[in-house]
């Protein structure tokens, strides 16, 4: 049942992303990518990763679909269609490497097979985090932290360091719109500096400089 | 307690297979009807029937515990977002110049 | 198969038609429809799903996605009846 | 003071000098006179270094040790004593020379200017008396970026084209060969100190010390060999003080001095013989100083003509160190200071006519004797010091290295040398006899008949006058007593070789 | 506290980002944010005297046991990038007060600082880091950070590059994450140390290899090597002044730390110079970047955008030091990473003078402008002298370094071309010199105001980077005995 | 049928919920699935709701920019600092077994400390983006001949 | 081969959506569009992580009692930190978008780079 599933939603996602690839209309490329979202969200849950399912859910298909809405207000509807050239082969031929390269990879025997428990992904750390005995430094017996959901327990305590990092990078993002965005007034910096060369203002010169004019000193005085 | 819980699987089963199957035929709708207009009005099965169903089957299954409430908050969700988004969607649509293939041009649903 | 199994392919099956429709448009409209179809049914489709695998506190997630679809449709709205998404919708004589 | 921090002193002055000068750049006279007071501190000091350390001995000084086993580091040697001395010598008489020219042709920058000389001479000193090659090459860097705003001094088109050849010539050169050269060195011989017999003896094979040779004869850029000599004619548009510094003080002797000290103290003559290596450096210092003895022949700007002398001259000193021989390392040594003072004076003649007459070109200089006769003497001993004949220093110098040459039957090195003394001749006399002897062409009487004045005389101003004057004095007295200078030579001579003696 | 000196040198900065925001008056911040970064310099000082005298820290975040939890490991290598990084944010900071202001608007400031902050936090987590994961997780707040401070440029141009950076940085960091999937998915581990233990039989699969093409890839695109170069430019050339001093002297380097890392703690140098043909590769690749980013850099009329070209080819050294697959080669590269952070940031420190007093980094903009700034474009002299590689200034040593690891590797051509390329930097250099010194200050186009020598708030970082690298230039012994350590270290965790 | 209304009487009737619902995820985390990080974009979504359907001005007046701005450094620096915390308790950096006598009981503690953190800066973040793209439409609308960019 | 294609099924799709995600990044046109192909090539790196923690038969790890089977949380840590980062991640690039298009009036790739090239 579970794989059967796990199929159609796959297939479900591939097909959108393709059908994504090819729509010109953002607000279109906008629903889609919704669609996109809780469709790997539903895969998070079919493959057990509740957690992750309940946060692309929070984020991909909400926050991100209405961030997406409030651009398109800002930037227009629709993208203009490309006609064919030749540098689009480039692009073409980096896919196919990096495609290539999974391919190469996946079809190496040692590649973990779908749900297989005994991969080394699942042979080597999560045991100790399932049974929630982590051993602590100095510590004889492994430490309990005895909380039911090992993904919370793994997240804020055994890489508890990961997720301060993660908030960090939250609070960049934040703090990087806010800049961007953030004016209380319209800035018009960008239109007025649109000529040839632009930069900072200088700012005028205070005093008159002391060796402005080596050059103007007459020979023999 | 052993015949009403079978009463209740049954009540479920029945519930949810024709949930299902409201589900299926709003969507052989969405995908088979000729227009917007039409399509809205498979979707609204979907919205309504489907969900309602499928739900209340659910909750049977699950009793009166909190998985009855969010279940119950999801219906609401369900039944405020559905209806909601359909009447303004064939608003829009009219609006953005979509003409009802027949019939005389309604008020949206 | 349990009762669960069996809706839950015909909710899949119900998706599967949504995306359909949402892939083929042919207008912006039938595409926003099919959206919106397709989230009420994933909403559905976790619910049962929690079901199925006998954890149905997991619910939390179907909870979720409806609340987001109810949001995200609001601003979906907003955004087809007024391109803004800040402005109050409390001017008299507008309906949504 | 102990010898160290003399060296320390010597390294150091003409740098604290160019800050100074810096300082006092909106006041000219403050500014020469530390000019002036710096050249003549430094002469001091260099004089009584070698009061102190004597012809044989040896002191060295460690600034800062770079890299394990790579100070930066300053000994002292007679080679490079002498040399110091001479650059030292001269920069005083280049210096007065240098306040009567800039002066008189109202050039700009001028603080720029002796700042740079300034630096330039510390970068000299500093080649004079690194004590290995690291300090070395980095001294010669720094002489090849000060000089740069004195080539482009105009700071035209003309004048920036050629600091772009000089500067890229010498830096290329520098940096591709003579940096690999040293690196190549020091894997090979694990140390870059210059000991007297060389440092490579036994390190590597032949071939690699014939490439070896390559990469430190060009990689010197500076001592002009054919056919990386481009930058010094390019050099020529500088006012002539630059050029007296380029040809005569600085740049062109470090070169050559880099050659011979290279050849004496990292090769050594024996390893040079052996190894063969010295065979095609003689040959290519042989063509280079026919070619561009020929070359200047058929040259008719004056400073061009002597840039071409000075390409030839300095191939002279490389034959003298291509040939390895004491003789010969004798005379390239002993033409280092001969050729110095013969050629300055010659571009201070240059100068001197340019400042008074504002003549460029050889053909105008028809009938100048008789407004300028102390230039023109001065010009004819230059002209025959340079020459290789008496009563100028030069002579001594050529006669060691044909003496090499017949010496290690080179023939064929004779007679290149017989024949450039002849073409020397030959493009020198000319300009002193049509001076005296040809009647000034009517033409160009029109064109300066106001500036002459009454006596007849239109001498430059003194502050150009009397160096040039001093300078060919100088010529003749290392002439007479050129004994001297072979004997302050000597210790260095003897360590040459193991084998002789 | 001693002990946790590892954490706090990330925790310190990242904390007072967040504070700074609470703080709000700029100038307030800036003073807060240079105490900070003075700091977190002094910091890494003393892990670096630390680690120079004893064994390499190890520091375990939340006391968890490695490869469980997530572990700080300070080496002689992550020293050195320590304190470079944070030591260059300490002097650009200072210059950041005239020169931030000049630039972005007041309002914005604050922000601008705490950017500045998190970006610092970023780069030092990296450099510090023993997992695998979390160094993804700081290359992200410092990519994050970075885009934004570039985006802050006042052209227009900014936004595009910043934009432009922001794909291909998010592609690298996402090609990486693929690498160390797969990586997971053959070990089930994520600590480096703990990779290369498990990795060490399975060298041979394709998994491994892909894993390896994945990651030298994605850290490629952040450290600009030679094909994946694109963003660089752009991004350097339009940030404001202040963070192309800091990116410049820092970000590339931090990332071609994390590669190096991986390639030698994780995959071994069995591994990435015997079995994988990564000499050859490097090598290409480092000499394309040398000599196609020199001559394109010659023909640029920018000075930013020529310092940025330069950085891409400076880049090609560093590369090509690990391309000879030794440890003197290992050691010129770390060198060169350290001399290039000193004299690429001395250079932008000057240029951001000149921005400052001129509005502009035209070439045409700045004719004769060394008579009216002479402390600066002294200053950028001495800077470029050291880029080029004259002796006694920084830039010499590495080249030196360089030049020997290549004679001795017996690649003779390489060492040609090493100081032939020098020659290509003498000519971009020497165009900003000549115009400069040479030319006229009637050059400059019409209308442009009339310059003075930069404040001394800025004067005096640019001339302690210039003195510094004058300094290393002469006595080199401290960074030579930490270098050769960190190659010995590097190629022997390999073994 | 005016829908405003019902959109307000109904939005009045979920906000509350949904505030009540994040402060479930958030503190439920450690025993369903959920967490800081969920539970702050729910919260983010009640505000956005609540802009979407009372205008940005009234939101704005409900959480004020600043206030969001507070709570993003705030979020950070409470993770931050509980982990100086602990390591002013004798641990090292985030080691909350310190956090308490028992081991256990201080990794609970900490966790729910950290956790807190994540939901604040999440959920500042999140409103703030919004409200600053929502604020930027306004700002453009004004301006009609913006449209163009010229 | 049925264990080529079924036991690594997920990972072809991986494949799939990660070409197509770079495709639309490289193929460099419409801003918001990259944004999106970005969030789709992240999307299956997230699929890949997730796949990897996945133990047949086995349930959510949230411990309860009487389940013994659980599936690996690890990945599903890395991986929700991989989604904030990408959310991060786009909302600075729409955030970027915005103020290209307010400058340059257009967020089309090749429009943009020709004003860049013209100016």
């Amino acid at each position: 049942m579970e794989g059967i599933l796990n199929i159609i939603l796959l297939g479900g996602m591939a097909v959108t992303a393709i059908a994504i690839a090819k729509m010109r209309n953002l607000f279109v490329v906008t629903m889609l990518s919704g669609i996109y979202s809780l469709l790997s969200a539903g895969i998070f849950v079919l493959l057990d990763a509740v957690d992750v399912a309940f946060t692309e859910a929070a984020v991909g298909a909400g926050i991100t679909t209405v961030l997406f809405l409030s651009t398109l207000i800002l930037v227009g509807r629709e993208a203009k269609p490309r006609q064919f050239r030749m540098q689009a082969i480039l692009p073409f031929l980096l896919v196919l490497a990096v495609g290539a390269g999974l391919i190469f990879a996946s079809l190496d025997p040692n590649m973990p097979r779908f749900g297989d428990p005994n991969s080394p992904a699942n042979q080597r750390l999560a045991p100790e985090f399932l049974a929630d005995s982590v051993p602590q430094v100095g510590n004889e017996a492994p430490t309990r932290v005895g909380i039911p959901n090992i993904v919370t327990t793994t997240l804020a305590s055994y890489r508890g360091y990961d997720t301060l990092g993660e908030v960090v990078v939250i609070f960049t993002a934040g703090i990087a719109v806010l800049i961007l965005l953030g004016a209380a007034r319209r800035r018009r910096e960008d239109e007025e500096l649109e000529g040839p060369e632009t930069g900072a203002k200088p700012e005028p010169p205070k005093e008159d400089s002391r060796m402005a004019d080596a050059s103007k000193e007459a020979p023999g005085s | 307690m052993d015949i009403w819980g079978q009463i209740a699987d049954g009540a479920s089963w029945a519930l949810l297979v024709a949930g299902a199957l409201f589900c299926m035929a709003g969507g052989v709708g969405i995908l088979r009807f000729p227009d917007v207009y039409t399509r809205s009005h498979a979707a609204g099965v979907v919205d309504t029937a489907g969900a309602i169903l499928i739900l209340v089957g659910l909750m049977i299954q699950a009793g009166l515990t909190l998985i009855t409430v969010k279940l119950i908050i999801i219906l609401f969700f369900l039944l405020f977002t559905g209806p909601a988004a359909t009447h303004a969607l064939v608003k829009a649509a009219l609006s953005g110049g979509q003409m009802p293939l027949t019939g005389p041009r309604g008020k949206g649903e | 198969m349990s009762m669960f199994a069996a809706a839950i392919i015909g909710v899949v099956v119900t998706m599967a038609m949504a995306l359909l429709r949402a892939l083929m448009g042919p207008t912006i409209y039938d595409r926003i429809l099919a959206v919106n179809t397709f989230g009420t049914v994933t909403v559905l489709a976790i619910s049962i799903f929690g079901f199925l695998m006998g954890r149905p506190e997991f619910l939390d997630i179907a909870l979720i996605y409806a609340l987001i679809n109810f949001a995200g449709t609001i601003a979906v709205l907003k955004f087809l009846r007024y391109g803004d998404l800040g402005r109050a919708s409390a001017e008299p004589d507008e309906d949504i | 003071m102990t010898v160290e921090t003399l060296l320390l002193v010597i390294v150091g002055l003409p740098f604290a000098g160019a800050i100074l000068i810096l300082m006092s750049g909106d006041r000219p006279n403050q500014r020469e006179t530390v000019t002036i007071v710096t050249a003549v501190a430094l002469f001091a000091a260099v004089v009584s270094l070698v009061d102190r350390v004597g012809a044989g001995g040896t002191a060295s000084v460690t600034v800062v040790e770079t890299l394990p086993g790579l100070p930066i580091a300053f000994s002292v040697e007679p080679l490079g004593m002498m040399f110091a001395l001479v650059a030292s010598f001269l920069w005083i008489v280049t210096s007065f020379y240098a306040i009567g020219y800039m002066r008189a042709n109202e050039e700009g920058h001028q603080t720029r200017f002796y700042a740079c000389f300034a630096v330039a001479i510390g970068a000299t000193m500093a080649v004079a008396f690194a004590g290995n090659l690291l300090t070395m090459f980095i001294a010669y860097e720094i002489l090849t970026l000060s000089t740069y705003p004195l080539v482009t001094h105009h700071g035209d088109a003309k004048s920036v084209r050629a600091g772009r050849t000089y500067l890229g010539i010498l830096l290329s050169t520098s940096i591709m060969l003579l940096l690999t050269g040293i690196i190549v060195t020091w894997i090979l011989a694990g140390t870059l100190d210059f000991r007297p017999g060389g440092i490579l003896t036994g390190k590597a094979p032949d071939w690699i010390v014939i490439v070896l040779l390559g990469l430190y004869m060009y990689g010197t850029g500076k001592a002009a060999l054919m056919p990386i000599h481009r930058w010094l004619p390019a050099a020529m548009v500088a006012p002539t003080p630059v050029s007296a510094l380029l040809h005569a003080v600085a740049v062109v002797k470090t070169g050559v001095f880099v050659v011979l000290k290279v050849i004496v103290y990292v090769f050594g003559i024996d390893l040079l013989n052996s190894s063969g290596a010295g065979e095609w450096l003689m040959w290519i210092a042989t063509i280079t100083l026919v070619t561009a003895s020929v070359i200047a022949l058929t040259k008719n700007n004056l400073k061009a003509r002597l840039a071409y002398s000075t390409v030839s001259q300095l191939a002279y000193v490389v034959l003298a160190g291509a040939l390895a021989t004491q003789w010969s390392i004798l005379g390239g040594s002993m033409h280092i200071a001969m050729h110095a003072f013969g050629k300055i004076t010659l571009f201070f003649c240059a100068g001197a006519i340019y400042t008074a007459l504002h003549k460029t070109e050889i053909s105008d200089m028809r009938g100048i004797g008789r407004l300028m006769p102390f230039t023109l003497i001065a010009f004819l001993i230059g002209a025959l010091s340079v020459a290789g004949l008496p009563p100028g220093g030069g002579t001594w110098s050529k006669w060691y290295i044909a003496l090499a040459a017949a010496e290690t039957k080179h023939l064929i090195v004779v007679a290149a040398l017989m024949l450039s003394t002849l073409l020397n001749i030959a493009y020198f006399m000319p300009i002193v006899a049509n001076a005296w002897f040809v009647p000034r062409a009517a033409k160009s009487v029109g064109a300066m008949a106001a500036p002459v004045e009454a006596g007849g005389l239109k001498e430059a101003p003194l502050f150009c006058l009397i160096p040039l004057c001093l300078t060919a004095a100088g010529c003749v007295a290392l002439f007479i007593f050129a004994g001297e200078v072979q004997d302050f030579l000597a210790p260095m001579i003897d360590g040459l070789s193991t084998k002789a003696r | 506290m001693l002990a946790h000196l590892p954490v706090l040198q990330v925790i310190l900065p990242l904390i007072a980002a967040p504070v700074c925001i609470l703080l709000r008056r700029a100038t307030l911040v800036w003073l807060f944010a240079t105490v900070v970064c003075v700091l977190t310099f002094a910091i890494s000082v003393v892990l670096l005297v630390q680690v120079m005298g004893g064994e390499p820290i190890r520091y375990e975040l939340g006391n968890w046991v490695a490869p469980w939890g997530i572990v700080y490991v300070v080496d002689s290598v992550s020293a050195l990038i320590l304190v470079i990084v944070s030591g260059i944010a300490a002097v650009a900071m200072p210059f950041a007060l005239r020169s931030a202001a000049s630039e972005i608007e007041p309002d914005r400031l604050y922000l601008f600082y705490t950017m500045y902050l998190l970006c610092l936090a970023g780069l030092l987590g990296i450099a510090i880091t023993g997992d695998a994961f979390n160094l993804f997780v700081f290359l992200e707040i410092s990519s994050l950070s970075s885009y934004t401070l570039i985006s802050l440029g006042r052209n227009r141009k900014a936004l595009h590059a910043a934009f432009q950076y922001l794909v291909m940085g998010t592609i690298g960091a996402t090609l990486y994450l693929i690498g160390i999937g797969l990586l997971y998915a053959l070990t089930g581990t994520l600590n480096m140390a703990d990779l290369a233990v498990r990795l060490a039989p399975l060298l041979d699969s394709r998994i491994t290899l892909a894993a390896f093409g994945f990651i030298v890839v994605g850290l490629g695109l952040k450290l600009a090597m030679f094909p994946l170069h694109l963003w660089l430019p752009n991004a350097y050339t339009h940030s404001p002044s202040v963070v192309s001093v800091f990116l410049a002297g820092t970000a590339t380097k931090v990332s071609l730390y994390a590669l190096l890392r991986i390639l030698y703690d994780v995959f071994g140098v069995r591994f990435d110079f015997e079995q994988q043909p990564m000499s050859a590769l490097f090598a290409i690749v480092a000499v394309a970047g040398l000599v196609i980013c020199s001559l394109v850099a010659m023909y640029q009329q920018n000075v930013k955008r020529i310092l940025a070209f330069s950085s891409v080819a400076q880049i090609g050294y560093m590369l090509l030091g690990v391309a000879f697959a030794t440890a003197a080669g290992l050691q010129a590269s770390l060198l060169h990473i350290f001399n290039h952070a000193l004299l690429k940031s001395g250079l932008f420190l000057a240029v951001g003078c000149l921005v400052l007093r001129t509005g502009s980094s035209q070439l045409a903009n700045l004719s004769g402008i060394a008579r009216e700034m002479p402390w600066t474009m002294a200053a950028f002299v001495v800077c470029g002298l050291s880029l080029i590689g004259v002796p006694a200034t920084a830039g010499f040593i590495s080249k030196w370094y360089l030049v020997s690891a290549a004679i001795e590797k017996g690649w003779w051509p390489f060492a040609a071309l090493i100081v032939a390329t020098s020659l290509l930097a003498v000519i971009y250099i020497w165009r900003v010199i000549e115009v400069a010194y040479f030319r006229p200050a009637s050059d400059r186009p019409a209308g442009s105001p009339p310059a003075t020598e930069a404040p001394l708030s800025m004067l005096v970082p640019t001339w302690i980077i210039a003195a510094a690298n004058i300094w290393f230039g002469l006595d080199a012994s401290a960074p030579a005995a930490i270098t050769a350590r960190a190659a010995k270290a590097l190629m022997g965790a390999g073994g | 049928m005016r829908n405003h209304l019902v959109l307000r009487v109904i939005a009045k009737l979920l906000i509350p919920f949904i505030l009540v619902f994040a402060l479930y995820v958030q503190f439920h985390g450690d025993y369903g699935p959920g967490g800081g990080f969920q539970a702050g974009v729910i919260f983010a979504v009640a505000f956005i709701l609540y802009a979407l359907i009372y205008g940005l001005e009234n939101a704005r007046r409900v959480m004020p920019p600043t206030w969001l701005r507070a709570g993003t450094a705030l979020g950070v620096l409470i993770y931050a600092g509980t982990g100086i915390a602990t390591m002013f308790l004798g641990g090292k950096f985030l080691d909350y077994s310190r956090l308490a006598h028992d081991a256990s009981h201080g990794q609970h503690y900490g966790i729910i400390a950290v956790e807190f953190g994540v939901g604040l800066t999440v959920a500042s973040v999140m409103v703030t983006i919004f409200f600053v793209f929502a604020g930027r439409q306004r700002l453009t609308d004004e301006d009609p001949d913006e449209e163009n960019g010229a | 081969m049925t264990d080529l294609i079924i036991g690594l099924y997920n990972y072809w799709i991986v494949i799939i959506l990660m070409m197509v995600g770079f495709y639309i990044v490289m193929s460099r046109q419409n801003l918001v569009k990259s944004l999106i192909g970005l969030n789709i090539f992240q999307t299956s790196v997230f699929i890949l992580y997730i796949t990897l923690g996945k133990v047949t038969g086995g349930t959510a790890p949230i411990l309860e009692k009487g389940i013994k089977l659980y599936s690996n949380p690890l990945p599903h840590v890395l991986i929700l930190t991989a989604i904030v980062v990408g959310v991060s991640t786009t909302a600075l690039g729409l955030a970027l978008v915005v103020r290209i298009k307010e400058a340059y009036g257009t967020i089309e790739e090749n429009e943009i780079n020709r004003m860049d090239n013209e100016s």
